[in-house]
């Protein structure tokens, strides 16, 4: 594993520049769910919500707003947080989204999952996706029907993509260094 | 034909009794395994045994059409009957539990003396007369004069009942009106 | 446990349901079956927990993962320039797809310009590796339909045209590794595209040919009319994408919706089929899908501008700006997306990979209830499923 | 131009040598033991040589199948494989031996010596009685039809069977049992789920393809299958797919118009057609009707012997291989030469019933060897040749050669048209098959079975 660990970007991009409210952000607020811009992702409006908002930000979002189309639902272990990011687009129009879900690291308790809240009773296509991004990345979406490893074995250890994972065999590496190389 | 003479001749000595003990050889085993084998398949396939030995011996009464029309009817019968013991059963429960008391076996077996000794009396109560009748190469033909003047009414019957188990087949086999393929449902709010 | 049987099991559920009298119910042993993950027609090793009533089908698990190969992973911890020799390996039917999204997402966040003749030179072998990956998936949907020995490999001889094509332009005939970040790996020779030229000229004759075998063959008809129909709404919720999701009538190609690259120059149009959204749809707008692509290779063979074709240094050294982003290209199987984080040094931060298998194959359990066995290689061929696009 | 001319023409050269051989092979044989050895002892004095010379001839039918279901097998396993390539425009198997000719071999050798392996929970007898059921009719259900293939040839017939298309149709049901107990014995699912397809697929086809042999019958009047096939010599027009003799007065008519000599025209068509207008309708409905039955015959004969379109037992792309799913080494290899031979017997049924048999398509007035100008000096060029072989050795029987000739090559057409279906069609979903035989095939038979009731009374057959 590499020794250094970069730190993203945007952490830095976030303290310099103000951030200013997209159009998304604004239609949220009107309606009374609070939502926090985040740096564009080229080009496109960024924004956080709180846990706790997620279901009811995502059905504005779907029926209201028209953002019918959940691309995909993504883990990202950055440096302080656990993202759970959406990435929302429209079948019938070309606006673009990203919500972002950030779970901060200092809140979590050692052993424990970061929790979300899962989408997947609502909106059908984030099932699969919630499931994939709690294998790999382990955010555990409460309320989920069946989070289930997926793409990993049903008895597998620990959450690859982390970037704390340490593999099977990077634990064997270091107790015999030569044997295993 | 003349040189299958010598063979015929030694046929007709011993091929005919060689086969029927033959037959019985297979048909008796195969009735009686029908009977005790626990798994309710294995008898159905022993009782196609048990009737191919049969047409065997119809074979040799030069009753040819008899014979084919055994094979070829009960093959496919036992077949579905097979097919329904497979769907009715379940494998696994049969080897676990059996289902007979072993009073009710007493009763059974009583029940199973007194019927054989009535077939034993029975039987040796008939005299068998040999019939001297030949049977005619044109069996085929008999039996289809004898079913349309002498027996043309059990024949008739036969054929309704016939066509209405086949009206039956094909009104199971009728699918139902289109459903509407909707998987839809409930499935988005 | 044949069919009509079940439909006797039908006729006494609907008649309770009807007049809902005290008529015990028809109960009989389901059967749980594994499909796989070694089976003939899961193309690959895709692993379905079936509950049947005697043929149909009642309730379906997939398992997937079986050929897991950490794809998002190893992004993370090689290099760019290494990993974009890795991609290709996604989804083996259309290498130049996922190397196209990788490249996509890369170039937007790092502010790169493609030159335009790479820009055409990619509209160009993605939309050939298009016309290959649906022969491909013609011919094995025909196997899982039952036609085992004869059409399948007939559209092989045209797909094995194209691949001859790729191997001259890239090397390789299914690990491309030629659309690059910051432009397109090799520039062909001017006889290569004369030879493109005269497959694109024969190759509308050649669909002829298959519609003439396959479309309006009676049998073919009765296995996949009415068959699996994907509703609209089924299928956007699911997040379907590509020519299954425009089979059920949903006019939705990122080509010409979101365009990206040089389509909006290009004409074409985008087959939808709005009529069930079953499988013979889902057929009839990949057939469609070849001939639309076939144009848009004529006339990027007329259009081609001269000049670069790449801007950036393809070495070791290869860096992409800080930042993130997504970006999606129109794969054979839907919408391939590539969500990118980086940071400025050598590896990315985090790869994601949005593949259109992925959605498309969540969308089988609904579809697969209460159909027969048989039903289930018509349905799940027609989605056109690649597992390693499913398992990465 | 044809694309592919130099694959056809390698594939012609390969079925003329096999098809040499088989020829070879089977006749050889059967001249060996039926002809050679029992002449050779014919003028022993001792009754144990004569006993001996009288067993080789009663086994000579015998023989003569089990020499020719393997290696037949093995041509049509080679001949399916290079045809379907050749559809597809693929090379075939065409490394072993010239030209691929030996790949089957090779793969009958290698499947004879592989392990032969019983699943855990398996039945185990009944497991390897399944295979031998399978294929235990087909040597049977061949032996009534040597006798029809070779123009009644002397020595093959075993027996007098009157009843012989019902003992063929008789062993040709059987093998359904051996599907059934080896998708049962197996204790896999698929395999289970395969016998039971065959069970219920068997059954429902079995039914349409009896109603049309038994049309047949009704129009020959006779159950054995070697007077059918002789009723329709003398070309195409007598041959059942025809009217089933309907159209015989008509050849009759054109062969004394050509002739000139014999019974007038008018007398002729009088004798055959005594009703006018009544007997030409009756004519056509015949015509019409059994052109319908080899349809049905083909269909049901598909489904019968479990060939695409309707192969759900062994439906690969669903049920794995279906009922053989567990079986391998020889199990397998005898599941596998009983499929090709079922094939093979059920072509042969189709041509004895429907074409003629071993009688040439043209008709006898066409035929330029009918003709005394032609065959005496043929005969006359080719005499000191074939008397040798004819009279002395017996090496040839001039009958029986054209007549197996003709059936091979008929069958063989037959086997290639199964062949060009399978490489064309998809496969018939379980209820769709059923809805298939049981309301469209069994009413259509029902129905041509009484129009040809009728239609057989305004027409004299066989006169």
């Amino acid at each position: 594993m590499s020794e250094e660990v970069n730190k993203p970007a945007e952490q830095a991009a976030e303290a310099t520049v103000p951030l200013t409210e997209g159009v998304y952000g604004k239609l949220l607020k009107e309606n009374g769910i609070a939502s926090t811009p985040l740096p564009e992702s080229i080009g496109i409006e960024t924004l956080a919500v709180q846990a706790s908002a997620l279901p009811a930000a995502m059905k504005f979002l779907r029926e209201k707003a028209k953002l019918n189309f959940l691309v995909a639902v993504s883990g990202v272990d950055s440096p302080d947080t656990f993202d759970s990011v959406y990435h929302l687009w429209s079948f019938s129009k070309l606006d673009e989204l990203v919500v972002k879900v950030r779970v901060p690291k200092s809140s979590l308790p050692a052993d424990k999952l970061p929790e979300v809240p899962s989408l997947s009773n609502y909106w059908q296509t984030a099932d699969w996706h919630e499931r994939e991004t709690y294998d790999l990345i382990g955010i555990r979406y409460i309320g989920h029907r069946y989070l289930r490893r997926i793409l990993n074995p049903w008895d597998w250890e620990g959450h690859p993509l982390r970037r704390d994972y340490k593999q099977p065999v990077d634990a064997l590496n270091d107790k015999h260094p030569v044997s295993m190389r | 034909m003349e040189q299958f003479e010598l063979l015929t001749n030694w046929a007709q000595a011993n091929v005919e009794s060689f086969m029927l003990y033959l037959l019985a050889a297979i048909a008796i085993p195969c009735a009686f395994s029908v009977l005790f084998d626990r798994a309710i398949i294995r008898s159905g396939f022993f009782l196609i045994g048990v009737f191919g030995a049969i047409s065997g011996l119809f074979l040799i009464l030069q009753a040819q059409f008899l014979a084919l029309a055994q094979i070829m009817i009960y093959a496919v019968g036992i077949t579905l009957v097979v097919v329904i013991a497979l769907m009715l059963t379940n494998a696994r429960l049969e080897k676990e539990f059996s289902s007979i008391e072993p009073t009710e076996r007493i009763g059974g077996l009583l029940v199973a003396a007194l019927f054989f000794l009535t077939i034993y009396l029975a039987l040796r109560s008939e005299s068998w007369p040999v019939s001297s009748l030949q049977m005619r190469a044109d069996n085929v033909l008999q039996i289809g004069v004898a079913l349309l003047t002498n027996y043309a009414l059990p024949f008739e019957f036969a054929s309704v009942l016939l066509l209405a188990a086949l009206m039956g087949a094909i009104l199971l086999a009728k699918s139902d009106p289109k459903e509407t393929e909707n998987v839809t449902g409930s499935l988005v709010e | 446990m044949t069919s009509i049987q079940s439909a006797c099991v039908r006729k006494v559920k609907q008649k309770k349901v009807a007049i809902d009298t005290q008529v015990p119910e028809f109960k009989t042993d389901e059967m749980i079956i594994n499909l796989g993950p070694q089976h003939p027609s899961t193309h690959g090793v895709l692993r379905l927990i079936l509950t049947l009533d005697g043929e149909v089908v009642k309730h379906t698990e997939c398992v997937i993962g079986h050929l897991h190969r950490a794809q998002e992973w190893q992004g993370q911890n090689r290099t760019w320039f290494q990993y974009q020799a890795l991609i290709d390996r996604v989804d083996y039917l259309s290498g130049m797809f996922t190397s196209w999204a990788l490249c996509a997402a890369a170039e937007k966040i790092d502010g790169a310009v493609v030159p335009e003749r790479a820009e055409y030179l990619r509209v160009l072998v993605a939309e050939l590796n298009r016309i290959s990956s649906h022969l491909l998936w013609l011919g094995t949907y025909l196997i899982d339909l039952g036609a085992l020995y004869g059409f399948p490999f007939y559209p092989f001889i045209e797909r094995e045209k194209i691949l001859t094509f790729f191997e001259e332009v890239a090397g390789q005939r299914m690990m491309y590794n030629y659309i690059r970040i910051g432009g397109v790996q090799r520039d062909p020779k001017a006889s290569w595209f004369k030879k493109v030229e005269e497959f694109t000229k024969q190759f509308a004759q050649r669909i002829d040919e298959y519609e003439a075998i396959v479309t309006e063959n009676p049998i073919f008809l009765k296995r996949t009319k009415d068959v699996g129909i994907l509703n609209k709404e089924v299928a956007m919720a699911y997040g379907v994408t590509g020519p299954t999701l425009r089979a059920s009538g949903v006019a939705y190609d990122l080509r010409r919706f979101k365009p990206y690259s040089v389509y909006p120059k290009l004409e074409f149009t985008v087959p939808v089929y709005n009529k069930h959204g079953d499988t013979w749809d889902r057929y009839m707008a990949r057939v469609q899908e070849m001939r639309e692509s076939n144009e848009i290779i004529k006339q990027v063979l007329d259009m081609l501008p001269e000049g670069e074709i790449m801007t950036k240094k393809q070495n070791a050294g290869l860096r992409v700006k800080a930042g993130e982003g997504f970006a999606a290209v129109e794969s054979p199987r839907g919408v391939l997306g590539c969500y990118i984080i980086s940071n400025g040094s050598d590896k990315a931060y985090r790869f994601k990979w949005r593949n259109p298998s992925f959605s498309n194959l969540s969308v089988l359990p609904p579809l697969l209830e209460n159909r027969p066995l048989s039903d289930i290689m018509a349905i799940f061929g027609s989605l056109d499923i690649i597992i390693p696009d499913v398992d990465r | 131009m044809i694309p592919n001319a130099a694959e056809i023409r390698k594939l012609s050269v390969l079925s003329f040598s096999w098809l040499t051989v088989i020829f070879v092979a089977v006749w050889g044989v059967c001249w060996l033991v039926g002809i050679l050895i029992p002449a050779l002892l014919a003028n022993s004095s001792f009754d144990f040589a004569r006993a001996v010379s009288e067993i080789c001839e009663a086994i000579t039918p015998l023989l003569a199948v089990m020499v020719f279901i393997p290696i037949n097998a093995m041509f049509m396993v080679l001949m399916e494989r290079r045809v379907l390539a050749l559809f597809t425009r693929r090379n075939g198997p065409n490394r072993v031996g010239p030209d691929g000719a030996l790949q089957t071999a090779a793969d009958a050798i290698k499947l004879l010596l592989k392990e032969d392996i019983t699943p855990t929970g398996a039945d185990a007898a009944m497991f390897t009685l399944a295979p031998i059921i399978f294929f235990a009719p087909s040597i049977f259900g061949a032996i009534p039809l040597l006798a029809a293939v070779t123009n009644n040839n002397k020595l093959f017939q075993i027996a007098d069977l009157p009843t012989g298309i019902f003992f063929v149709l008789a062993a040709s049901s059987i093998p359904v049992v051996g599907i059934v107990m080896g998708g049962w014995a197996s204790n896999n699912k698929y395999s289970l789920m395969g016998g039971l397809r065959s069970a219920a697929q068997a059954i429902s086809y079995e039914i349409p393809l009896v109603l049309s042999i038994i049309t047949i019958c009704l129009l020959a009047g006779t159950l054995d299958v070697v007077s059918i096939a002789k009723q329709q010599s003398g070309g195409i027009l007598n041959w059942n797919i025809l009217g089933g003799g309907a159209l015989t007065g008509l050849n009759k008519a054109i062969a004394a118009f050509i002739s000139s000599a014999g019974p007038p025209i008018a007398e002729v068509i009088k004798t055959y057609y005594p009703y006018g207008w009544l007997s030409l309708i009756g004519v056509i409905v015949l015509c019409l009707c059994t052109i319908i039955l080899f349809g049905i015959y083909l269909i049901g004969a598909c489904a019968e012997i479990n060939r695409i379109p309707f192969d759900l037992p062994e439906a690969e792309s669903e049920l794995v291989s279906g009922y053989n799913t567990e079986y391998s080494g020889i199990k397998f290899a005898i599941f596998f030469l009983a499929e090709f031979t079922n094939l093979f017997i059920v072509s042969t049924i189709a041509v004895v019933m429907f074409l003629g048999g071993g009688d040439c398509p043209l008709p006898t007035w066409l035929n330029p060897l009918s003709y005394p100008a032609v065959y005496i000096p043929l005969t006359n060029i080719l005499s000191p040749i074939l008397s040798l072989l004819i009279d002395k050795i017996h090496l040839i029987n001039p009958d029986t050669f054209w007549a197996a000739l003709w059936v091979i090559l008929k069958t063989y057409s037959l086997v290639f048209f199964a062949i060009l279906v399978r490489g064309t069609l998809p496969r018939f979903r379980i209820d769709q098959l059923m809805d298939f035989g049981w309301k469209r095939l069994v009413p259509i038979t029902l129905v041509i079975f009484v129009l040809v009731a009728f239609a057989r009374g305004v027409i004299n057959f066989h006169v």
